[in-house]
């Protein structure tokens, strides 16, 4: 139990997908204009990588593993993605409409997220079983969701700052992250070992 | 090698299964967005986006072949509406279009007016009023200020007069000094 | 006809797939053995760096015995040791032990100890000090790691092994003791491993725990 | 022809991938850390890049919408994975330094952004044109940051060549600053944003001076760079 | 007749923002004597280098983008970001150190998103962790706070040989010059597995806290007290961030006091006391509804005990700042006070 | 049901001001001087103005009526003084906007001949409250405390009333015409608040005045004394700005807060300025319409500071010439005090029915403002600001024009109070900010409604543009179809036919076009031609 909180802290605070992992910097920085957007983006986003961290760990080892095509990962890895990304969209759109205006345009952005096929990834790099899968890509989510939540609040304020002309737009983004980033490091070092 | 082909190939092929079907299990038709474009641009139904009136245009957004910065009548405030709705960057209006001109009225001369019908053909919203041979007006409440009845005019009678601002629809003025614009602000 | 839209996307979903996996498959087979051997050369080659390749014979890759020693080896789980043989007698042990006390954690290291007990080398193969203040311990940034060579628990005696601060022989960094202190001391500790345990160490079989 | 010339204008600087589009942006910051391996990991890209476009360009009529995706997704990952097998096998320390950042390319923004956004749309040509331009573009701002971060971090340049160049390489090292403690800010995860930050800055303060200096000539604008509407 | 107009209202103003960062950094007085006292001349030439440089840097950035320069620095803005930064260094920095961080601090931080106003982090902090991070060396070099009484090991020449050359006099080495603070030696001394109580038998533990240290603290309190009598801060952020730090703090201490250290030692060692009343409490980059504030300061203060007790870092609250910075924006959108006639929320 | 407190609360936020009322209160109320001319603006109130019903050259009597109104929220406006038309037309008058409006211009005759009016009612406490409202209205009488609303229609709230509240607590620094009224006609201010409270049928009565002020509640109480009124409370409130206004003064007498949007009258209160009580009183009693009220003239900008009944019309250059004329301090005018009141350009603009005060300032009490800087989000602003917003949100949101978030962050229930910019330390013109954003959104609001029927029109026309390209289709159809049938002989025929119908799909396709915007004159203009693109 304790190892999953563990996890949990460490993929949400220590080792935060997007700003000490570097990876989902593409929606991190795309989607990230306003808080409602970024929230949508955040909702949609947890739902598929904590959904495609568990079917890829399911691919993995009742499919790659036991054949030992283990060197189809990749591939297989981003079919499963793509397939659950394409498939909740269709399914919102038809279910939910309201659910899909706050996280239709998000959903096809999601299969080229690195943090999910980085997720998929890492699970078998550190030999994550079934429930840590689960737990890492929901903390993965979790870390993202946050940090693009806040970045999105960050971003509208510093949208109506006096920022010299050069910078406006994407590169003070990019310097605001660079300083979120920067306040991370505070937590390298949280987890020992 | 076969192993790997065999088993991609069959997890493909059953995922090709789940979607085609799904396509069909879960279609649906129509699109939102054109409609919340539509209701962001001016409806001044003049054409200078490059597209016949303001629907079309929110149409080609949506469909990613329009950029958001052809429509003068909207100005700058119309782009950022469109950016934000769409969340994208705002960009400055395209200047190939036109610019941006403060709300105008068209007026008629009724003097020289010969009543040619031309300008009621032009009139998007039928904002004139008249019959053959007689003498047209404009309802200023309702022209949108979009210029088209002006070059049909034969005779020249129509002139685009900016709106009056009155007590009742005057603006307090954007404070001066230190706080600028954001738009103007120098490097 | 209505389900033929369905029959298309599997027939081409499938068709990618198979043309996809047999690309890599090939790729694959072709390159499977040459990406073996890539990894066992780079860990030969940080091996051969503590023990010069011409002073064993043996496949040192291969011949591994599995120890453990929570106190000593400054982890619960078990410590591998890569055994250097020239024509079967034994040349050296290396170690992967930890030095569970560095400023930011445990730091894992390479020790090799030749079979007299002196050190024939020191590396570090991972740590989280931190840069630029603890991680002069890589042998990339700084040559303290270097100092090691040679030394065994007869020179110096055991109780100077320890940084210069706490009254030892060692070298610590400028504004840094905790992670040299911590990193002597697992050393130190692998060398009493060896005393205790290192003849045992090169009858054992090879043995593979996972 | 100059349709061709807009294409190659459009990835390099224009529309480029990375200061522009903002895509690609995970291994843009990640593994920048030294030239070299912005080197690397920008070659890898070129090559998914343009193989991707031009299999997509192939077979962009065949294909129908609801694995469209999908199906681009697959090319993309077969080639990544070919690209990953051969570095593993004849780059292996690259291949280490680089780590996930290679598997990753699949999902690299930039090219599913170009399949759905030029390839399905264009002939193969063309589409060889913009993948090589934007794989161009996208390599000259690894090595660009690469470089000034390397720089700035650690006071070298072309550390490491010897991963990619063989051992001969390791003499190519060219330590700029004796003695340099290093500005390790440039180096780790910040670093990284800041700089690219920057880089983008410069890139607004080019544009505008050349804007300024050609004043009345105006450019097209250019095409809309995300992945969906 | 003919008469200017404006818009209301027209009194004369109440307040000004150069007075209120003239009262801040004159609330620093006692604070910054104090640290002169047990710390020596280092002190003394970080402010000065860390002030000039950070207004020079501000008054650089202000001539390129081709702005008044003179309102600007007249705000005192630039030369306060400079002050609290040099407080926070340790007192044997090289000088690039001040100069530095001051320069990143007022570019970076302040310059490129607009100026006063306008910075989401806190300047001076981001200053601050960016030379911890990029320089851990230089930035431990705090010699011991033996006092002016006790005499210090170097006097005002050679601090300033020191500062400028990087030459020790002759007896002395950087290692022997120097020593961990408080909160450093109690972090790695409990990971060595002292107990508390042999730690506080240790001369760097003073009355209550650090020895040295808790007086600093003290004087920190004092002028942040002051401050708040003037009404130039609130007593939320403040309040909420000693509450938080110290709840923690107890609650740990209670669970196992040997392990944890006590309250009193975290709220009066390391920066607490001036995070509290002079960096947390920085306005532009702080939470701004009263219940925001509230959680923004107790963020820190947890934050800072995490930090402390299981990271990287001795002292933390430069990172807890900068991330509660992060989350003010939110912390404002979703703090939102009650508005007159609305019935609930 | 409301109740009043026993004990007035301390309103939350706010600032206490130093009072500045002592130099207008030294010497007596008295009547200013009828000027030669009176400039009266038809639109003096909230609502549309009135339309003039006098004519250039016409003789006028004192209270006659010159202006009419015919809307419900409107009110008529009567010559302030007899004498002649000299003139209708466009005048500056106090308002920021620097722009003109329809005034009608008096020469007065100095007799000050009067009108029978027909307002008075002698026996008003027994009257129909519907009759009472309608002489109200005829009476032109609105609001005297600020926004200038036509009372009529706030003394029909059109629900029970439980509470009548008198606002008489005249906040403002400076102004201080409600306690000069309340000092000299006490008498005159109970029997119109009697009046109102009998039109509103309302159970309780409160005066709500500033503890500051016991010399006007010894005078009412006495006043009312004198009565035998004892239905009617006196409460002081806590002298702070901006006790005196309406949703302030409920609060701090009921506890209850005028909810977001609303009315008073949501909550059974009906509010009412002092002044407004007085001239229901005078309109009911004496027959005299709203031609006169009274005015602070003071600052130190003028030699003898007093308050001044005036004819409203008067040129406020007249009344600062009634009270010595300029002292060589002024450098500012403002009408109203100095926290809400508007500055003038000039002298030359006249008193309207709203007008409260004619402050001409020193610099020293109203220096020229020092250069914004940027907010810095101390909050100090929000500490003061009586409807508990957010100013620096909203100031923020505003400079970045960003309206649909200074929306959220509830603009509108800013009431341009001016706590905010007082003690804002960067010296940003907050109100500025606010009501610039506020009339940028109404103006936004029109946009889209125009808006709204021109993409209403256009589908129209679409529509019928379609309708009739399907009839014209039709027709060309049915004439096709005889042409096949004439012509069906030989192959040529059927080749004709078909470009025929080739033709008949280009004409088709043209008349489609047609349907779109401009295409009237397909190759005019630059325009029309991007149209076909
Ligand atoms: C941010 C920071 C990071 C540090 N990292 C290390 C480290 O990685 N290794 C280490 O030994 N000391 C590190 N230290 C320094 C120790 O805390 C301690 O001050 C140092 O070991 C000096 O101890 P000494 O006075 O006993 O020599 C760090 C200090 C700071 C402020
Ligand atoms: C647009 C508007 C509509 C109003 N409608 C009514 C109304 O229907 N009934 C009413 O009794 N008062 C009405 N009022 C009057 C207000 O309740 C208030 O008493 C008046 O505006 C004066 O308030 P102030 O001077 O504090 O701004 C209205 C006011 C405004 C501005
Ligand atoms: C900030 C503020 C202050 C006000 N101060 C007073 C005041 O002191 N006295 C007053 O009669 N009305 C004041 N008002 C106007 C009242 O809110 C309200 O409009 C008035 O009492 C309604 O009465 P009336 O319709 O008879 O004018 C103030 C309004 C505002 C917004
Ligand atoms: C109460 C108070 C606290 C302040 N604290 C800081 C601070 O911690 N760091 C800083 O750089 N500036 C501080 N300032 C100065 C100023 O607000 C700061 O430079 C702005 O963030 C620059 O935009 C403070 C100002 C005040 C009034
Ligand atoms: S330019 Fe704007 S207003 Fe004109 S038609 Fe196009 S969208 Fe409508
Ligand atoms: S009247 Fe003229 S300007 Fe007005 S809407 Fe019609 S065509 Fe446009
Ligand atoms: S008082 Fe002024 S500076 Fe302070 S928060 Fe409010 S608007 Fe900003
Ligand atoms: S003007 Fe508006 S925002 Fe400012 S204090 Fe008054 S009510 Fe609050
Ligand atoms: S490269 Fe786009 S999300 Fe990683």
């Amino acid at each position: 139990m304790s190892e999953l909180a563990l996890i949990l802290v460490s993929t949400v605070l220590v080792n935060n997908f997007v700003l000490v992992k570097f990876l989902g910097l593409c929606p991190f920085m795309g989607v990230s204009r306003k808080i409602e957007t970024a929230t949508g983006m955040a909702l949609a986003t947890t739902f598929v990588l904590t959904l495609s961290s568990v079917c890829s760990y399911l691919a993995n080892e009742y499919l790659l593993a036991p054949l030992g095509l283990e060197y189809l990962r990749t591939i297989t890895f981003i079919l499963v993605i793509a397939v659950v990304v394409q498939f909740t969209e269709m399914v919102v759109h038809k279910t939910s409409p309201l659910l899909y205006q706050v996280l239709g345009i998000f959903l096809p952005l999601i299969t080229t997220n690195c943090a999910v096929l980085g997720v998929a990834l890492l699970n078998v790099q550190e030999q994550h079983g079934f429930l840590e899968s689960a737990v890492y890509g929901f903390g993965a989510a979790v870390g993202f969701s946050l940090v693009m939540i806040l970045f999105a609040g960050i971003r509208e304020r510093v949208a109506a700052a006096d920022v010299p002309a050069a910078f406006q737009g994407s590169a003070i983004a990019l310097i605001t992250a660079g300083l979120m980033s920067l306040a991370f490091m505070g937590f390298s070092g949280l987890i020992k070992g | 090698m076969l192993t790997a082909i065999l088993a991609l190939g069959t997890l493909a092929a059953l995922f090709g299964l789940l979607l085609g079907y799904s396509a069909i299990r879960f279609r649906v038709e129509g699109d939102p967005i054109v409609d919340q474009i539509d209701n962001l641009l001016p409806q001044t139904q003049c054409g200078q986006c490059g597209f016949p009136g303001c629907r079309p245009y929110a149409e080609a957004i949506a469909g990613g072949e329009a950029d958001i910065n052809q429509c003068p009548p909207g100005g700058d405030s119309g782009i950022q509406a469109l950016a934000e709705l769409l969340g994208v960057d705002p960009k400055p209006l395209n200047a190939e279009h036109g610019e941006h001109t403060e709300a105008r009225v068209a007026v008629i001369d009724e003097q020289t007016c010969i009543g040619c019908t031309l300008c009621i053909q032009a009139c998007p919203v039928d904002a004139i009023l008249g019959a053959a041979k007689q003498m047209h007006t404009v309802i200023a409440r309702e022209c949108t200020g979009c210029d088209l009845c002006v070059a049909p005019c034969p005779v020249d009678c129509i002139e685009m007069v900016p709106v009056e601002r009155a007590l009742a629809t005057w603006k307090w003025p954007y404070p001066q000094g230190e706080h600028r614009p954001i738009a103007d602000t120098g490097s | 006809m209505r389900y033929r839209p369905v029959l298309i996307s599997v027939i081409f979903l499938f068709l990618f797939a198979v043309i996809g996996s047999g690309l890599v498959a090939y790729m694959h087979e072709n390159t499977a053995a040459r990406i073996a051997d890539n990894q066992r050369r780079a860990l030969l080659q940080s091996l051969n760096e503590l023990i010069p390749h011409a002073d064993y014979n043996n496949d040192i890759y291969t011949d591994i015995v599995y120890v453990r020693d929570p106190e000593l080896l400054g982890t619960p789980q078990p410590v591998p040791v890569y055994r250097a043989r020239k024509n079967g007698w034994p040349v050296a042990a290396v170690f992967a032990p930890v030095a569970p006390n560095g400023y930011n954690g445990a730091i894992r290291l390479l020790v090799a100890v030749r079979v007299d007990g002196t050190l024939a080398g020191v590396r570090v193969l991972a740590h989280r000090e931190t840069p630029g203040l603890g991680d002069h311990i890589e042998a990339d940034r700084s040559d303290w790691i270097l100092a090691f060579n040679g030394k065994s628990l007869q020179d110096p005696k055991p109780q100077n092994w320890k940084v210069k601060r706490d009254g030892g022989v060692f070298d610590q960094f400028t504004g840094a003791t905790i992670t040299p202190r911590a990193v002597v001391a697992a050393i130190k500790n692998t060398l009493l491993y060896y005393q205790a345990h290192g003849h045992g160490l090169f009858e054992k079989h090879p043995a593979k725990t996972s | 022809m100059s349709g061709y010339r807009r294409i190659l204008r459009d990835g390099l600087w224009t529309n480029n991938v990375g200061l522009v589009q903002l895509l690609g942006l995970c291994p843009l910051l990640a593994v920048t850390g030294t030239f070299i391996n912005g080197l690397g990991l920008g070659l890898a890209t070129l090559i998914t890049l343009v193989a991707s476009n031009v299999i997509i360009s192939l077979i962009r009529k065949l294909v129908r919408p609801e694995v469209r995706i999908p199906v681009f997704v697959l090319v993309i990952a077969s080639v990544v994975t070919v690209i990953e097998l051969s570095m593993s096998a004849y780059l292996y320390g690259l291949y280490k330094v680089l780590g996930i950042f290679i598997p990753l390319i699949v999902t690299n923004c930039s090219i599913i952004g170009r399949a759905e956004a030029f390839a399905s749309k264009n002939s193969v040509g063309r589409a060889l044109t913009d993948g090589f331009a934007m794989g161009l573009g996208f390599l000259l701002v690894l090595v660009t940051l690469g470089g000034l971060r390397e720089i700035i971090g650690q006071g070298t340049l072309f550390a490491g060549a010897h991963l990619m160049f063989g051992e001969a390489a390791r003499t190519w090292t060219i330590t700029l600053i004796d003695n340099y403690s290093g500005f390790l800010l440039a180096i780790l995860p910040p670093g990284a944003f800041i700089g690219l930050g920057l880089l983008i800055a410069l890139k607004n303060v080019i544009d505008r001076a050349g804007q300024r200096r050609a004043a009345l000539v105006t450019t097209p604008p250019p095409a809309p760079a995300r992945t969906t509407a | 007749m003919d008469f200017p107009t404006q818009s209301s209202p027209y009194l004369p103003a109440s307040n000004d923002v150069g007075q209120l960062m003239l009262r801040v950094s004159l609330a620093l007085v006692p604070g910054a004597l104090c640290l002169f006292w047990f710390f020596g001349w280092g002190v003394v030439f970080n402010l000065v280098l860390s002030a000039l440089s950070a207004v020079l840097a501000e008054a650089a950035i202000l001539a390129l983008r081709g702005r008044p320069i003179r309102p600007a620095l007249g705000d005192g803005s630039a030369l306060l970001t400079g002050l609290l930064l040099a407080l926070a260094l340790p007192p044997l920095a090289p000088w690039w150190i001040p100069v530095l961080g001051a320069a990143f601090a007022i570019v970076v931080a302040k310059q490129l998103f607009g100026g006063l106003g306008y910075n989401p982090f806190n300047p001076a902090m981001v200053g601050f962790v960016v030379l911890i991070i990029s320089f851990p060396l230089q930035m431990t070099l705090w010699p011991p706070p033996t006092g002016l009484h006790e005499g210090h090991a170097l006097d005002l020449g050679e601090t300033f040989r020191l500062i400028f050359s990087g030459a020790t006099p002759d007896s002395h080495t950087l290692d022997s010059l120097t020593m961990a603070t408080p909160l450093d030696s109690a972090k790695t001394q409990l990971g060595l597995d002292y107990t508390w109580s042999e730690i506080r038998a240790k001369p760097l533990y003073g009355g209550f806290a650090g020895y040295g240290w808790e007086w600093i603290n003290l004087a920190y309190l004092a002028g942040g007290l002051w401050l708040w009598r003037k009404r130039v801060i609130q007593w939320q952020i403040p309040v909420a961030l000693l509450g938080a730090l110290g709840a923690t703090a107890l609650l740990f201490h209670i669970g196992d006091s040997d392990t944890f250290g006590s309250p009193l030692f975290h709220l009066f060692s390391g920066a607490t006391m001036l995070g509290a009343f002079f960096i947390a409490t920085d306005p532009v980059s702080a939470a701004t509804t009263p219940r925001g504030r509230l959680y923004y300061g107790a963020g820190i203060g947890v934050l800072t005990y995490v930090i402390r007790t299981w990271g990287g870092y001795p002292d933390a609250i430069a990172f807890s700042v900068l991330l509660m910075n992060m989350a003010a924006p939110t912390i404002d959108y979703y703090t939102q006070p009650r508005v007159f006639g609305h019935r609930d929320k | 049901m409301v109740d009043l407190l026993q004990q007035p609360l301390d309103i939350v936020g706010g600032l206490r001001l130093a009072a500045n009322k002592a130099q207008s209160l030294r010497s007596p109320l008295r009547a200013a001087p009828i000027p030669e001319r009176l400039i009266v603006p038809l639109g003096q109130h909230i609502g549309d103005p009135a339309e003039a019903s006098v004519e250039v050259g016409q003789q006028v009597l004192t209270g006659q009526v010159i202006g009419r109104s015919l809307n419900y929220i409107g009110a008529p406006v009567h010559a302030p003084a007899s004498g002649t038309v000299c003139d209708i037309g466009d005048y500056p008058v106090a308002h920021p906007s620097g722009l003109k409006a329809t005034c009608v211009v008096i020469q007065s005759d100095g007799q000050d001949r009067r009108a029978e009016t027909g307002l008075r009612m002698p026996a008003a406490l027994a009257a129909d409250p519907a009759d009472i409202r309608q002489r109200v209205r005829d009476a032109g009488i609105v609001g005297l405390g600020g926004a200038g609303f036509p009372s009529a229609v706030k003394l029909n709230p059109g629900r029970e009333v439980e509470l009548l509240v008198i606002n008489a607590a005249e906040c403002e620094p400076y102004i201080s015409c409600d306690e000069a009224l309340m000092c000299a006609r006490p008498e005159e201010v109970i029997a119109g608040i009697r009046i109102m409270q009998h039109a509103l049928q309302a159970r309780q009565v409160v005066i709500g005045l500033e503890d500051n002020m016991p010399a006007a509640f010894d005078c009412l109480k006495r006043g009312l004394e004198a009565v035998g009124e004892t239905a009617i409370r006196i409460m002081p409130v806590p002298t702070v700005y901006p006790a005196g206004g309406e949703k302030q003064l409920i609060y701090a007498l009921t506890g209850e807060e005028v909810p977001s949007q609303g009315l008073p009258a949501d909550l059974g209160i009906v509010c009412h300025n002092v002044g407004t009580a007085a001239a229901v009183a005078r309109a009911l009693g004496q027959g005299e319409p709203l031609i006169s009220r009274i005015v602070t003239v003071t600052g130190a900008g003028v030699r003898e500071p007093c308050n001044l009944e005036v004819r409203i019309g008067t040129p406020i250059a007249e009344l600062v010439a009634a009270c010595g004329g300029y002292s060589d301090q002024v450098t500012r005018l403002l009408m109203g005090g100095p926290m809400m009141g508007i500055s003038l350009t000039s002298d030359r603009l006249p008193v309207i029915k709203t007008t409260n005060c004619i402050l001409a300032a020193s610099d020293a009490e109203a220096p020229a403002p020092a250069a914004a800087r940027p907010c810095i989000r101390c909050g100090k602003c929000a500490e003061v600001c009586p409807a508990y917003l957010l100013p620096q949100q909203l100031f923020w949101y505003a400079h970045a024009r960003d309206f649909d978030k200074v929306q959220d962050y509830n603009l509108f229930d800013c009431i341009e109070c001016g706590c905010c910019a007082q003690v804002c330390p960067s010296h940003i013109p907050l109100v500025q900010y606010y009501r610039f954003a506020k009339t940028e959104i109404w103006d936004l609001e029109r946009q889209r409604a125009r808006a709204d029927v021109a993409r209403q029109r256009h589908e129209f026309r679409l529509e019928r543009l379609e309708r009739e390209k399907q009839a014209l289709e039709a027709r060309r159809a049915a004439a096709k179809k005889g042409l096949e049938t004439r012509e069906k002989s030989g192959d040529a025929d059927a080749k004709k036919a078909e470009i025929a119908a080739a033709l008949a799909r280009v004409q088709a396709r043209k008349s489609g076009q047609a349907a779109t915007p401009g295409t009237g004159a397909p190759d005019d203009s630059a325009n029309t031609s991007k149209a076909n693109r």
